[in-house]
């Protein structure tokens, strides 16, 4: 048996550890992958809560969640390969004048 | 100790190290195919948790879909060396408030939840998928439509964005070529 | 797969689009050793993703020294390597330079044996398309058919078997004639032959012509018009498939062409599918040559009796002095054609096959030069691929019927 | 702990792989023979009675040659590729009930290694991972070619996935579970075949797509990239994908046995006669071993016969055709569930299919014509 | 020989000082090397022969003036008629202008005919070697070029033979 | 190479280990793809319903030369091409094999010139010649079982 607070934190740590990565790599697919471990982390968090509560409200919650992330990654991935035609690099720090 | 808690902190330290191996891994397949583990040993925790729809749909979606994706863009536009971009100097702040943020969520789990509540793999009502799907179509039923119709969006969005350019299309394209 | 000769890209940059400098598109070497180059073609691709930008053709692989060494031996010992040239089409080869030959010399060549040079020209044409088929399907990955023309093929090599000893290098055919009569299973082999394939050829486009997925690979793929096809210089079924009906068997009929009754297909999309059409029903037309050359087979003698330039037959020998005289100069010194250039051409299975040649009085040839069909053929490859994908350049390079040996020499 | 239960699974799995290993071996001599015999050949017939021998042949060669790295691949991915290949594939088997439950032992058996709830969705989850090896291989070799190939293998794997998990929707609509055994067991009265053939079609040909199979054998195919995704890859690495491809046949050829061939059920018109799996359980794996083979010479039939589709139009077949067609099938079998009227299903689909068939008729013949 | 084609020979002969002669029925134009381009042209646009068939060289080593011949096939598929041009090269610093911009497969028949004879085509837009490898000396068809020919080692000959080969084998 | 270099002298074992391997290894020889000119074609034929290659278990063709045992030198192989053959024959995982098909891959043939290497046994080794010009598909079936023969002769210590 193994203590939701252990879930929880391990969520913690896996948040902290992908907005990290959102903060020091520069590499606009990193990010986006960072963001994606985030979403997991999240993830995580509401499962271990729907243990708690004993409803079905999180594990929904995690259903939208993936919904949305996939969304995010079909349009972020198409806008990644979009600016990389047409500036050849994806370091976010090149992308901060909304000239395309 | 039992084998459920060993299994969790196995797990556990895989996951952590995936996820420090994403950061700092310099060729984005490595990054990419470190999160791939880190969401299976994810999914994994689901399993334990008796979620086991979410558990499955966490691989098919995340793992089987999402990095696929991922590894298609990268291999695609030829990024799998982006190299010297960490620079060490610089993360400092990011770490410090990365640190915080860690800090202050472990401090308001202790604080808000009782060590007693202990989760197991039970088999109880909370793994049947046909009675959250129960619960999907009638309590959540609105905003089910409403991630259907982003769904719809994302997609025609993806499509418009990935179009190529007028200008950048094949300029050699003889009479016989026909579109995709 | 193998890069031994890496080019710079210094050294092509005239060849290929200035995004190749940048590397935004890819360069991808195609062979020489490639499933589907039929041989040893090397392309250097420049693709943009899947897409064809360029394709610059590198031959040379194959390159023989045909010509070269042809002017080293007399002009009768010289035909042996004619065959090794375009190997689909040996018998062609030699009938190219056996025409070139009489008309250097003079020649009359019998009745007979121009009866039985268009047979065996045709069965040859029939022998190449078949092969051309089976890889060309192939290429799209319909490989049952591969198996089942080659099982056809093996019928007219056994023909060509009988008549000369060899299934694929016959030599055959000789200035003023050929080598000998054909034996007396000669016709019944042919007559067989021609009862069996014309149902074959239905069931291959049984398989193909209607097929989705062979529509789908092939309609509107490396298309070419009639005009273009012609100022590059574009041959045979290749150029036919694009509306031009030029076809040396009747436009310049040599041999006895011009008494059969025969149509020349042509197809004005100028795309692989019509080029496919164009080729299948040039078998029939074959077949149509066939019967009509079978049936009016005339008897009499298969060689000239020049004996100055042709040996005289092995009988004689023993009886006549004359002969034995003509038999030992003609081997051993071999005969002197007047001065002059010449240049002979025939219809191979791929265009026009030619034969330019040139004597300085000599025993031997001063100058060969075979005008070889598929050297200009491939020469459009790059113009047919641009914009196309990897898998459709397969295609079209199945399409326009390449034999490296006929390109390289 | 119930140690009987770790045995039994044990057993199972054991067996299974084993089953698969040898499916395998000679699935290859079967593809070869009625390859052979598709094209007017013989076939292996040398090593041992009728070629028998042919895949120890060939395996024991494979074993006994030089392992060849490339010194240009990326390691360790190059090594680990064929694995992360094999795994999904020998794994997706798990799920497939090859018989009823038997008494044996004074207990129950299953006959299936996995007997988990969410039949359908484990083998999305498992099927979508699949991919990973062939790309990764396809990546490490650091080859042009073999990069290609393994673009193309996960372009086309994402597009046909969604037809295929529309696929596993309908039948769970059909069968109102996502149980592999409860799906046999719904398909006693008819076939999911009958109430949805094209969805069966539909299955098939996405499966034949995801296990890559000619005419969509697209990360090998041969002719453009002369070996694809395994061109650098020698020895018992190279034998290891070429099992993956096999064991992913069988898997694929059981699991449709299973989805719309009603398993290891007998035919409907021979419940509660002799041959009624419910009489005699053990005619239970011979029927699905039946089905799987029948099911495998079609797919060895579909090779034989069919030209390899071009990327680019077997990616829109997956998007523009396939995926439509599925989720039309799935509204039409929703409804017919809904208004408990089966027999509308297989009517409506068939219409809705032949549309499509005529739609993409049409589109070839207009294309014919404009060229 | 066709009036047509004779009425098209008489031109050649006036346009660009060209020499005729005629051999087993075929007729050959000589037309200087400098004005080849223009002989095409006129070939082309005017006369209607639409077809280039071939291009191909002939050397007459150690004749130096001039050392080469670059022959010309031309062909009228409307008229049915056949035209063969002759232009000839001195034997040094052999270069020609390239009828690449009148007939597009004079690309690699020229490039052909530069390999194998080392003719210099001016104006042509890729004069690489063709057949050959691109590190290869000499040019093989030139007739001062050795075939290269190799003799059969026998038995009882076979030391004579290896102690003569340029190389020794791995 | 792998699990023989450890065998050691076992004797029997060894001995039928030898065998079981050779046995294999003839019944298993998968040629490359390697058609060059006029003997392709008449490979192409043995490979085709009336010869049949495949009885012996070879028509699986690899396109790729690492996973290949044979290669069959099928036509003239020319000085721009020796490299490539070479390269390809060094891309092959051992054990392998080359069957010379043909006069011209054997000896040049009749093209004794400049552009043609006398022999492709000047570039790689060559186990077994076949003659002929081009020859014919039982030819080269014969010159196939000639070295199975060769190679159910191999031992243990032969094998590098």
């Amino acid at each position: 048996m193994v203590p939701v607070s252990y879930y929880i934190i391990l969520s913690a740590i896996l948040f902290s550890l992908g907005a990290l990565g959102v903060l020091i790599r520069r590499n606009a697919l990193v990010v986006f992958m960072s963001i994606e471990l985030m979403l997991n982390a999240a993830n995580l968090a509401f499962v271990a809560f729907t243990r708690i509560h004993e409803t079905f409200s999180g594990q929904i919650f995690v259903f939208f969640v993936m919904a949305v992330a996939a969304a995010e990654v079909a349009v972020g991935l198409a806008l990644v390969v979009a600016i990389y035609r047409s500036r050849q690099s994806i370091d976010i720090d090149s992308m901060n004048s909304l000239k395309g | 100790m039992s084998l459920e808690l060993v299994l969790f902190f196995v797990l556990a330290a895989i996951a952590i190290a995936t996820a420090v191996g994403m950061l700092i891994s310099r060729s984005t397949v490595y990054a990419a195919l470190h999160l791939v583990v880190n969401f299976v040993s994810v999914a994994i925790f689901y399993l334990l948790l008796d979620a086991p729809f979410i558990a499955l749909s966490q691989v098919a979606v995340y793992a089987g879909a999402i990095m696929v994706l991922f590894l298609f863009v990268i291999m695609l536009l030829g990024l799998e060396n982006i190299a010297g971009e960490l620079e060490w100097k610089k993360l400092l702040w990011p770490l410090v408030m990365a640190g915080i943020l860690l800090v202050e969520g472990v401090f308001l789990v202790l604080q808000r939840i009782g060590q007693n509540v202990y989760v197991g793999t039970t088999g109880t009502a909370l793994s049947d998928p046909s009675l959250m799907a129960r619960v999907l179509f009638t309590d959540y039923m609105l905003p089910f439509q409403v991630t259907a119709v982003l769904l719809l969006v994302a997609m025609i969005g993806a499509i418009v964005l990935s179009k190529p350019e007028k200008k950048s299309a094949t300029p050699l394209k003889p009479d016989g070529a026909k579109e995709a | 797969m193998t890069q031994i000769q890496e080019v710079s890209l210094d050294e092509i940059r005239h060849l290929v689009s200035e995004r190749a400098m940048t590397g935004e598109t890819m360069l991808l070497n195609m062979g020489p050793q490639h499933p589907s180059t039929h041989g040893v073609l090397r392309l250097l691709l420049e693709l943009d993703g899947e897409t064809v930008v360029n394709c610059i053709p590198d031959i040379g692989f194959l390159h023989t020294g045909i010509e070269k060494n042809m002017e080293s031996k007399t002009y009768q010992k010289a035909e042996v390597m004619t065959d090794r040239m375009d190997y689909m089409n040996t018998v062609g080869n030699n009938f190219t330079y056996c025409l070139a030959v009489e008309k250097l010399v003079g020649l009359d060549v019998p009745p007979r044996a121009q009866a039985i040079r268009v047979i065996l020209a045709e069965l040859t044409r029939i022998q190449s398309h078949l092969v051309w088929l089976g890889t060309a399907a192939l290429d799209v990955a319909a490989m049952s058919v591969f198996l089942y023309c080659f099982r056809e093929r093996e019928q007219i090599l056994d023909i060509m078997e009988l008549v000369s000893g060899q299934r694929m290098m016959t030599t055959y055919i000789r200035p003023g004639g050929v080598w000998r009569d054909v034996p007396v299973e000669f016709e019944a082999a042919v007559r067989d032959f021609l009862k069996i394939i014309p149902k074959r050829i239905d069931e291959y486009e049984a398989l193909l012509s209607k097929n989705p997925l062979f529509l789908d690979r092939c309609l509107g793929i490396g298309v070419i018009s009639g005009e273009e096809a012609i100022n590059r210089g574009l041959t045979g079924a290749t150029l036919r498939a694009s509306g031009p009906d030029y076809d040396l068997r009747k436009f310049a009929p040599y041999s006895g062409y011009e008494q059969y009754d025969f149509d020349v297909p042509t197809r004005t999309e100028g795309d692989v599918y019509a080029r496919y059409l164009v080729r299948m029903e040039e078998m029939r037309q074959s077949i149509r040559i066939i019967e009509q050359a079978m049936a009016k087979l005339p008897l009499g003698p298969v060689r000239s009796n020049n004996y100055k330039f042709v040996p005289p037959p092995r009988s004689e020998i023993g009886t006549s002095m004359e002969a034995l005289i003509h038999h030992f100069k003609l081997w051993t010194e071999g005969f002197n054609p007047p001065k002059g250039a010449v240049y002979a051409a025939t219809e191979s299975p791929r265009g026009e096959l030619g034969c330019f040649l040139e004597s300085d009085g000599g025993p031997k040839p001063y100058r060969v030069h075979f005008r070889t069909p598929s050297f200009d053929n491939l020469q459009v490859l790059p113009r047919l691929s641009q914009g196309h994908f990897v898998a459709d350049l397969v295609a079209i390079i199945g399409s326009i019927d390449i034999v490296l040996g006929d390109i390289d020499r | 702990m119930d140690w009987w239960l770790v045995l039994e699974w044990l057993i199972k799995s054991v067996v299974l792989v084993l089953i698969l290993l040898t499916g395998f071996a000679y699935l290859t001599l079967f593809e070869r023979r009625v390859l052979a015999f598709m094209q007017v050949r013989i076939g292996p017939n040398r090593a041992g009675w009728q070629g028998l021998l042919q895949p120890i042949a060939d395996a024991v060669k494979l074993i006994f040659k030089e392992e060849l790295t490339p010194g240009s691949v990326i390691q360790p991915i190059f090594a680990l590729a064929p694995i992360i290949t094999v795994v999904p594939a020998v794994v997706i088997a798990a799920i497939v009930p090859w018989g009823p439950d038997v008494e044996m032992f004074g207990r129950t058996i299953k006959l299936s290694v996995a007997d988990i709830n969410l039949g359908t969705l484990y083998i999305a989850a498992v099927a979508s991972i699949a991919v990973y090896g062939i790309v990764l291989a396809g990546w490490s070799s650091n080859n042009k070619y073999a990069m290609m190939g393994g673009m193309r293998s996960s372009a086309q794997v994402i597009s046909y996935e969604l037809s295929l998990a529309l696929c596993f929707v309908l039948v769970t609509v059909l069968a109102g579970s996502m149980h592999a055994a409860e799906i046999v067991e719904a398909q006693r009265d008819v076939w999911f075949i009958f109430i949805q053939p094209v969805g069966g079609i539909i299955f098939l040909v996405a499966t034949l797509a995801e296990v890559n199979r000619a005419p969509f054998d697209m990360p090998e195919a041969e002719q453009e990239l002369t070996a694809g995704y395994h061109s650098e890859y020698a020895g018992m690495k190279f034998a290891l994908f070429f099992m993956a491809e096999y064991i992913k046949m069988i898997a694929i050829s059981a699991i449709a046995a299973m989805l719309f061939f009603g398993g290891y059920r007998e035919f409907p018109l021979l419940a509660n006669t002799w041959f009624s799996v419910d009489v005699n359980w053990w005619l239970g794996p011979i029927y699905m071993f039946a089905k799987v083979l029948v099911l495998l010479f079609f797919m060895v039939w579909i090779r034989a016969t069919l030209p390899r589709m071009r990327y680019d139009r077997l990616m829109s077949f997956g998007w523009k055709v396939m995926l439509p067609l599925a989720l039309a099938l799935v509204f039409v079998t929703a409804v017919g569930i809904l208004a408990d009227l089966l027999w509308i299903i297989p009517v409506l689909s068939l219409a809705i299919g032949f549309v499509f068939v005529m739609l993409i008729n049409r589109s070839l013949t207009m294309k014919a014509k404009r060229r | 020989m066709s009036e047509v084609l004779q009425g098209y020979q008489q031109k050649l002969v006036k346009a660009f000082k060209a020499e005729t002669s005629e051999f087993a029925g075929e007729v050959t134009v000589l037309v200087p090397a400098e004005k080849i381009i223009e002989a095409a042209r006129m070939i082309r646009d005017e006369f209607g022969f639409d077809f280039l068939v071939c291009i191909t060289a002939v050397d007459y080593w150690p004749e130096e003036k001039p050392r080469f011949h670059v022959a010309y096939v031309f062909r009228s598929l409307s008229q049915g008629l056949t035209l063969q041009v002759r232009a000839p090269i001195p034997g040094i610093n052999p270069s020609l202008a390239s009828i690449e911009s009148v007939y597009q497969n004079a690309n690699w028949q020229e490039r052909e005919v530069y390999d194998m004879f080392g003719i210099q085509f001016e104006g042509h837009s890729d004069l690489r070697r063709i057949l050959m490898p691109a590190d290869w000396q000499g040019h093989p068809q030139r007739k001062d070029y050795p075939l290269g020919y190799e003799e059969p080692q026998y038995t009882f000959n076979f030391d004579d033979i290896a102690a003569r080969k340029p190389a020794p084998k791995e | 190479m792998g699990v023989e270099q450890k065998l050691g002298n076992m004797g029997v074992v060894t001995v039928k280990l030898e065998e079981l391997v050779n046995w294999s290894r003839t019944n298993a020889m998968w040629p490359m793809l390697f058609g060059l000119a006029c003997c392709a074609i008449e490979m192409m034929s043995a490979q085709s319903a009336n010869h049949d290659m495949s009885r012996f278990g070879m028509e699986l063709m690899r396109a790729s030369p690492r996973q290949s045992d044979l290669m069959i030198v099928a036509g003239r192989v020319t000085r721009k091409m020796a490299p490539v053959l070479r390269r390809l024959y060094d891309q092959m995982p051992d054990p392998k094999w080359v069957i010379a098909m043909g006069d011209c891959a054997s000896c040049g043939g009749v093209f004794n010139n400049y552009a043609v290497v006398q022999g492709v046994d000047e570039v790689v080794p060559v186990d077994v010649y076949v003659a002929g010009c081009p020859p014919r598909p039982e030819a080269l079936i014969h010159g196939i079982v000639t070295l199975h023969e060769k190679v159910r002769g191999e031992k243990f210590k032969d094998w590098a």
